[in-house]
């Protein structure tokens, strides 16, 4: 759960980034998401270099794809409006899924960890080895992007260009730079959630279609744009799907996720931490 | 002037909490019916916040709205567009895509309601109430004096232009009583007194209204009370003679200048 | 000079069968048709009312359960010991319940869409449409599950006086999708230019404003939702009869994005945007088969897609007709600059 | 006679199809108030919007300091010395207050510095003070003209450009706003003004142009504009 | 002048993997086939199509294979709702096609006379399976299986067979198509008082199952069915966590001395490994492979290729499949019964890393 939730919630704040603050629809996070896996498992199987090494190599790929992506998609159709981003991205969605088929074929990959088969017994509780890597790592991460872009002067003129963008380049900003990096960061999340759960899982070409659409529940559920309600909406969807599971059916078990949703979204239209709003 | 009219509006004891701020506090005043009067006071001071109370977009944490012995509580702002009570933005509102003559026609929506299956089925009453609706368009456009871009598209015009729109769609609501939130902000004086002429006009025809506007020159000469808001409490009343001589209001709202107004 | 080019493009799609003999193309057609009329439905709500559901197939798939379950019959059990047993209806009756029933789910969602907007409202509908697949994946005992419908009949006409006509033939499928689809585009043309739909612009552009002048949001968005929901009903009744099996996989995600791409393509909020988006889409596939390898076919798709966008960013139909206008010289309504959308949706 | 800092010659500019400017030539000496007036759509804005690189003009020259800014992107034109203060408040709705302020002082550098300059402008705006941690897209109208004002002055700027800074603002306040306006001109720092209330413009500026239909059809000394039957029947209301 | 057969597999799409497996099996068989002349002196031709793992689509292609290409007759469509959509297009041109995959009992049910299936439903492999069960000594099993036709129906077919022979039931836990984590299943079967459980579904996910359970401490006997194990890759993948899992399988590529017909799965296995396929495809691409040999005996027997003909010798060929002889029996409502082979099915255990043949 602990696990499930911490990946969910590294998904949620790659894709509250691109989706909650640049407004992008971004359909190529799930495909980024199983990118990061393939190149972990390139580095590892393929290469045969080590696991830890690895991790940061499938960050860095990720923020190189994000960014080729913006500058040779988004770039060009910039003050578009929404939906015809949107539709890019699925158009790219679709070639890049088709594209990782073709490399590496259909049929699923895993990849060797370094880590003791035993699990950890705590008390009552076991916890494999790698699936608390993952939880430590994703935390950092996690941490680290909360702090860049609440407490650096880089972040702010990230949530400054996306608010406004001709305002933010009178104040200096160089937009274009903005608009890049924001989307690679957030990319470089979806590839290293993908690289951290492609060890736990096995790796396919589709494995990013489920994760891609539970990001954007998640950050619905945590407020357009906030990190804090994506890291918190991560945890409460994989919490739903394992009581789901657990108590209803595990044919129901991502039903639960979306029916939260929906009663989330009842109650509280705008997620579960809105921001503040006026009319007049 | 303060010949006795019936009420329009009444309110009573209204209050407004964001969190811990105070926007509103117990504030009460009427309008009358075919009346004009401003409500002023400094940046902050609560006035659109009134008018969010006035027209359903908030609700308040306390008191209470009377429009024609109606209670607003609890009406949605719909329902109380419904009324009679139509309003104006602060900002810039219309719909950009739109070229100023659909801006209008999507404003008449009030006057233009036929049953969908008639629409749908393009029965005689809908195309008769579609010419009406051209029509009355048409009139509003060349009211607010914006013939020349009636077919630009709303959002293409600049700010001042994008004011007269605003009023524009208000008026196409055919509103009981107009509430405006400071409609000459960015036109210059000779604008404004064309401005001024077309509230008189509003209010010969029997339309009452609410004014918020900064512009002092403008409110002293249209109004026929003027209240005054600070800190979300009503710090004065009166007649604009009245309010130009306060003291209370020239210390936290008119400054010295005022007196060249 | 519209309704000419309408009429002419009408009866060149109703001449199609009597020239094109190739089963496998007209088959191709039909199927695209089908997805044709779901995709106008779903440009009623995104392009009309910029509502975009990325749920849509829900709406389509209902139509296709009901539909089918109406022709077929079904006997299930419910809470306490009742059954409720159903005997098989002509399919004909199947196509109006699958148009009400999907109508009344598009009210229900409708409802719900009153409360949510925009981003918010693209997740309500997909988690629905996820909730609804994962029922139909699961309640075995009605739609048989993952165990697929099968053996659906074919939509038979009743004649009064003549008995009935069952459309067996590829020609007579490929008529009933163009008559239904005739219809949804001329229900929606009017809808589009009545009144009513000048309110559900207004509420488009600038929401705040439109409640202001006193257009009644709730009334708008839901009739428009059931509107939508109930052409898209018609149209997976249509799939159900024609494709004669249906499984969950009907929802599938993929889907709903076919009919995202043929809508925004095709240019979202012109009434002839999905027809031509969807001729293109639904066609695209058949053209590429032939001269690549499977997965190159993808990703050709894909990059047919974007180059579409990088050329026409406002989808095929409104850009070439602006073009068009520009050339003739006609003048269009001068379209603001966007300096900053950001800004222009912030209400206050 | 000294030589201006800032000279626009001959420039067109516009919006998709249309034409919004029709060649306009403005010259703006060092340590100057200059204002530009003009009616509804008569181009004010773009005029501004053109120099700081948000609208890239079709034609025509633009030279800062002795440097060709034309075509330059707003960053650049901002690192060059000249700040906008754009129309219509436009500040970052779900950035606090202060964030907004501290915007204003991207480019700059030294902590120190920027911060006090923050506090003065609390203490011209006490409004703004109290309200510190409020998201900017809470406050009111006029709150928000403050913060923009006061965004704008964070940039410590050479040349800076209002756009109607007045709107929306009580009168008391426009009062301070022109003061502080007058006070950054006498400290040396250039000043283009467009505003509406054309009276108390005029009254201050220096120079003033007046700018009708994209097109420069008066300028001359505020005095000048203030004396010329056309301005006083057009936009002085008399 | 070629014969040309239809093959409809999904190459793209969340069937990918498998379809190319078993396309690839089909290949070798044509290979071999034109090799040796071809049949009735001509080559034969493959002609593939991709159905892109969407039913909609399967029928498209069928549809054209049949009407553009002018295939007598198909093999496809790996996946049941693949091929139930496949279905109503033979009837409609009455053309046959051999099923190689699809596991649902509906195929050959619903009265559909072009159906010849040589892939086990899941009640002829329960039907298989109960002459084991009293030599494993079951006493109560879960099942843990994926959400499909072919998951489903083995719930339903196994637990059937197991009522039968007096074996409880316990609980019937399902798994979607693409799901990552079965943690919440297994604990809920690791709580339950059976000492089996019976897994269904695709190698990825039994790779996962089978992780998950050591993690979880599962310490149940673990019996997976349906034939797509694909062991090798598990034992690859799974590691450790494979051993002592047994595994009903349509195949021995381990062991072909085993098989009914050593010559010709060692001449698979080897051209398999030849071509550099991944030995672990053996497994499902074999039924590609039998499966052209079908359609081609078919052909030769009918003495040309013309629909009508293929479709009646199918009920006469008598083919030496890799696994065992392929004779159709008649299955479905009478006058419009489909065609059934009677695979063989084994039991194979995991131990030490190695695939051991269970016996008992
Ligand atoms: N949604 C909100 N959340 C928090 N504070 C708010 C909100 N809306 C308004 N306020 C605060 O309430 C006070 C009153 O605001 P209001 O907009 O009513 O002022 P106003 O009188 O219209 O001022 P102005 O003349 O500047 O338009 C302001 O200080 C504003 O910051
Ligand atoms: N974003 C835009 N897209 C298209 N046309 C525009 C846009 N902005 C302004 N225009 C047009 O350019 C012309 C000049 O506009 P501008 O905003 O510069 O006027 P202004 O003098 O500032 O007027 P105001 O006093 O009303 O602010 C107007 O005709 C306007 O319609
Ligand atoms: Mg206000
Ligand atoms: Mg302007």
């Amino acid at each position: 759960m602990l696990v499930l939730g911490g990946t969910y919630a590294l998904l949620g704040i790659g894709l509250t980034l691109i989706f909650g603050i640049m407004n992008v629809v971004n359909f190529t996070h799930g495909v980024l998401y199983t990118f990061g896996a393939y190149v972990m498992f390139m580095v590892v199987q393929q290469l045969g270099l080590n696991f830890f090494l690895a991790l940061p190599v499938a960050v860095l790929a990720g923020w190189l794809l994000g960014a080729a992506i913006e500058l040779t998609l988004l770039r060009p159709l910039r003050g578009s409006d929404i939906d015809t981003t949107m539709l890019v991205m699925i158009g790219a969605w679709i070639a890049m899924q088709s594209g990782t088929l073709w490399i590496w074929g259909g049929v699923a990959k895993a990849v060797a960890t370094p880590f003791p088969e035993a699990p950890l017994v705590l008390g009552p509780v076991s916890v494999s080895w790698l699936r608390l890597f993952v939880l430590i790592a994703a935390a950092l991460l996690i941490l680290v992007t909360y702090l860049l872009i609440n407490r650096t002067s880089l972040g702010r003129a990230m949530r400054a260009t996306f608010q406004d963008h001709d305002t933010a380049s009178l104040m200096g900003v160089n937009v274009d730079m903005i608009y890049t990096s924001t989307f690679a960061i957030g990319s470089s999340l979806a590839a290293a959630a993908g690289a951290l759960l492609g060890p736990v899982y096995v790796i396919f070409p589709q494995m990013g279609d489920l994760a891609a659409v539970k990001a954007f529940a998640i950050v619905i559920l945590g407020g357009l744009g906030n990190i804090t309600g994506a890291v918190i909406g991560g945890f409460i969807l994989a919490l739903a799907e394992e009581l789901g599971a657990g108590y209803v059916s595990s044919g129901y078990r991502d039903a639960m996720g979306f029916l939260i949703i929906i009663a989330v979204l009842i109650f509280r239209p705008t997620g579960l931490f809105a921001r503040a709003e006026r009319v007049g | 002037m303060m010949t006795a009219r019936s009420v329009a509006m009444t309110i009573d004891k209204v209050a407004v909490r964001f969190g811990g701020l105070v926007a509103i506090s117990d504030m009460s005043f009427t309008v009358g019916e075919g009346e004009i009067v401003s409500l002023i006071g400094p940046n902050g001071a609560g006035k659109t916040t009134a008018f969010n109370v006035m027209t359903g977009f908030l609700t308040p944490s306390a008191g209470r709205v009377t429009y024609r012995n109606t209670a607003l509580a609890g009406l949605k702002p719909l329902e109380i567009a419904d009324l009679g009570l139509v309003r104006t933005f602060q900002r810039t509102s219309v719909f950009p895509n739109d070229t100023v003559y659909d801006n209008l026609l999507i404003g008449l929506h009030r006057q233009g309601r036929v049953r969908l299956i008639d629409s749908l089925l393009g029965l005689p009453g809908a195309r008769a109430s579609e010419r009406m609706l051209r029509q009355r368009a048409s009139e509003l456009i060349e009211w607010v004096g914006l013939e020349r871009r009636a077919h630009d598209a709303a959002g293409s015009l600049s700010y001042g232009e994008q004011r007269l729109v605003g009023v524009a769609l208000a008026l196409a609501a055919e509103p009981s009583m107009l509430l405006l939130d400071e409609p000459v902000s960015g036109m210059n004086a000779s604008e404004t007194h064309r401005f001024v002429e077309l509230i008189r006009s509003i209010r010969d025809r029997g339309i009452t209204i609410l004014l918020v506007e900064h512009d002092m020159p403008m409110v002293m000469t249209v109004s026929d009370r003027i209240v005054v808001l600070n800190y979300g409490r009503i710090i004065a009343e009166g007649t604009p003679d009245v309010i130009r001589n306060d003291p209370a209001v020239i210390e936290a709202y008119l400054g010295h200048g005022a007196a060249r107004a | 000079m519209r309704a000419i080019s309408t009429i002419v493009a009408v009866a060149a799609l109703a001449s199609v069968p009597l020239w094109l003999r190739d089963p496998y193309l007209l088959n191709a057609l039909i199927t695209t048709g089908i997805f044709i009329i779901g995709a106008m439905s779903l440009n009623l709500l995104l392009g009309f009312t910029g509502q975009l559901s990325l749920g849509h197939i829900a709406f389509f798939g209902i139509g296709a359960y009901v539909s089918a379950l109406t022709s077929l019959g079904f006997d299930v059990g419910l809470p306490g010991d009742f059954r409720l047993v159903h005997t098989p209806w002509p399919p004909i009756a199947g196509f109006v319940l699958a148009v009400v029933v999907a109508g009344l789910c598009g009210y229900f969602v409708g409802l719900l869409s009153f409360r949510v907007r925009g981003a918010y409202f693209v997740i309500v509908t997909i988690s629905f449409a996820e909730v609804v697949r994962l029922v139909a994946l699961n309640w075995v005992e009605l739609t048989q599950g993952p165990l697929a419908l099968t053996s659906i009949p074919s939509i038979a006409l009743p004649l009064p006086g003549f008995g009935e006509f069952t459309l067996r033939t590829k020609m007579h499928n490929y008529y009933l999708v163009l008559v239904v689809a005739l219809i949804a585009y001329l229900l929606i043309a009017r809808l589009v230019h009545s009144h009513f739909g000048r309110a559900m612009r207004g509420l488009m552009e600038n929401e705040t404003l439109a409640i202001s002048v006193g257009i009644d949001v709730t009334r708008t968005l839901t009739i428009a939702a059931v509107i939508s929901a109930a052409i898209a009903g018609a149209a997976g009744s249509l799939y159900a009869h024609y494709i004669r099996i249906i499984d969950p996989e009907v929802f599938a995600f993929i889907n709903t994005v076919t009919m995202v791409i043929m809508v925004i393509s095709g240019g979202k909020g012109s009434l002839a945007g999905p027809v031509v988006g969807g001729l293109i889409f639904g066609l695209l596939p058949v053209v590429l088969r032939p001269v690549m390898a499977p997965e190159a076919q993808w990703i050709a798709y894909g990059g047919v897609l974007i180059a579409i966008l990088f050329l026409l960013p406002r989808g095929i139909v409104p850009s070439l007709t602006q073009r068009l206008g520009r050339r003739l010289g006609r003048t269009s309504a001068r379209a603001p600059v966007a300096l900053t959308e950001t800004a222009a949706k912030e209400p206050a | 006679m000294e030589l201006p800092v800032l000279e626009i010659r001959d420039m067109v500019c516009g919006y998709g199809g249309v034409t919004a400017l029709r060649g306009i030539s403005i010259d703006v000496k060092a340590g100057q108030l200059v204002a530009l007036i003009g009616a509804n759509g008569a181009g004010k804005s773009t005029t501004l919007r053109a120099i700081s690189g948000l609208v890239p003009p079709r034609e025509g020259q633009m030279r800062f300091e002795g440097i060709d800014i034309t075509g330059a992107r707003p960053p650049r034109v901002l690192a060059s010395g000249i700040a906008h203060c754009p129309e219509g408040r436009r500040v970052f709705p779900h950035m606090s207050v202060e964030e907004n302020l501290d915007m204003g002082a991207y480019l700059r550098r030294g902590s120190g510095e920027i911060a006090a300059d923050r506090d003065r402008i609390y203490a011209e705006f006490p409004r703004l003070a109290e309200r510190r941690r409020q998201a900017a897209g809470t406050l009111s109208g006029g709150e928000q003209q403050m913060l923009a004002i006061g965004r704008a002055l964070m940039s410590r700027p050479r040349l800076i450009m209002f756009d109607e800074p007045s709107l929306g603002l009580a009168p008391n306040i426009v009062e301070r706003t022109f003061a502080i306006i007058r006070g950054i001109r006498d400290a040396g720092t250039t000043v283009l003004l467009v505003e509406q209330n054309a009276f108390a413009a005029l009254e201050m500026c220096d120079y003033a142009y007046l700018l009708e239909s994209g097109r420069i059809v008066l300028s001359g000394a505020g005095a000048e504009l203030i004396a010329n039957e056309h301005v006083r029947k057009a936009y002085l209301g008399g | 002048q070629t014969i040309k057969i239809g093959v409809n597999e999904p190459l793209t799409g969340a069937f990918a993997a498998s379809g190319t497996y078993v396309v690839n099996g089909a290949k070798i068989a044509a290979d071999e086939i034109n090799a040796k002349g071809g049949i009735l002196g001509k080559k034969i031709e493959l002609v593939i199509e991709d159905n892109k793992s969407n039913p909609t689509e399967a029928a498209a292609v069928a549809e054209k294979l049949i009407t553009s290409d002018k295939v007598p007759v198909l093999m496809g469509a790996w996946g049941s709702s693949l091929t139930l959509a496949v279905m109503p297009k033979l009837m409609e041109y009455e053309t046959p096609m051999v099923v190689e995959t699809s596991s649902s009992g509906k195929i050959t049910t619903t009265g559909n006379p072009f159906i010849f299936r040589i892939s086990p439903p899941s009640a002829i492999e329960a039907a298989a399976f109960k002459g084991i069960v009293d030599k494993l000594a079951l006493k109560k099993v879960d099942f843990l299986v994926i959400n499909n036709d072919w998951g489903r129906g083995t719930a339903e077919d196994f637990s059937k067979m197991m009522k039968e022979k007096g074996i409880a039931v316990g609980l019937v836990e399902t798994m979607d198509q693409g799901a990552q984590d079965m943690s919440a299943q297994l604990s809920k079967i690791k709580g339950s008082d059976s000492e089996t459980v019976i897994v269904t579904t695709a190698v990825d996910q039994l790779t996962l199952i089978f992780k998950q359970a050591a993690a979880l401490g599962l310490k149940k006997r673990i019996i997976t069915t349906g034939g797509s194990q694909n062991p090798d890759q598990i034992i690859a993948q799974a590691g450790a966590a494979a051993n002592g899992t047994m595994h009903l399988t349509t195949f021995l590529p381990w062991f072909p001395e085993k098989t009914p017909n050593p010559e010709a799965t060692n001449y698979f296995v080897s051209e398999w490994k030849k071509r550099g396929f991944d030995f672990a495809g053996c497994t499902e691409s074999f039924r590609g492979y039998d499966g052209i040999r079908t359609v081609a005996a078919a052909i030769e027997k009918a003495g040309k290729a013309e629909p009508a003909a293929i479709k009646a010798a199918f009920w006469d060929i008598k083919v030496k499949g890799l696994n065992g002889d392929i004779v159709f029996r008649k299955s479905g409502p009478e006058g419009k019964e489909s065609g059934q082979s009677q695979p063989n099915v084994y039991l194979i255990e995991i131990n030490d890393g190695k695939i051991e043949m269970k016996t008992l």
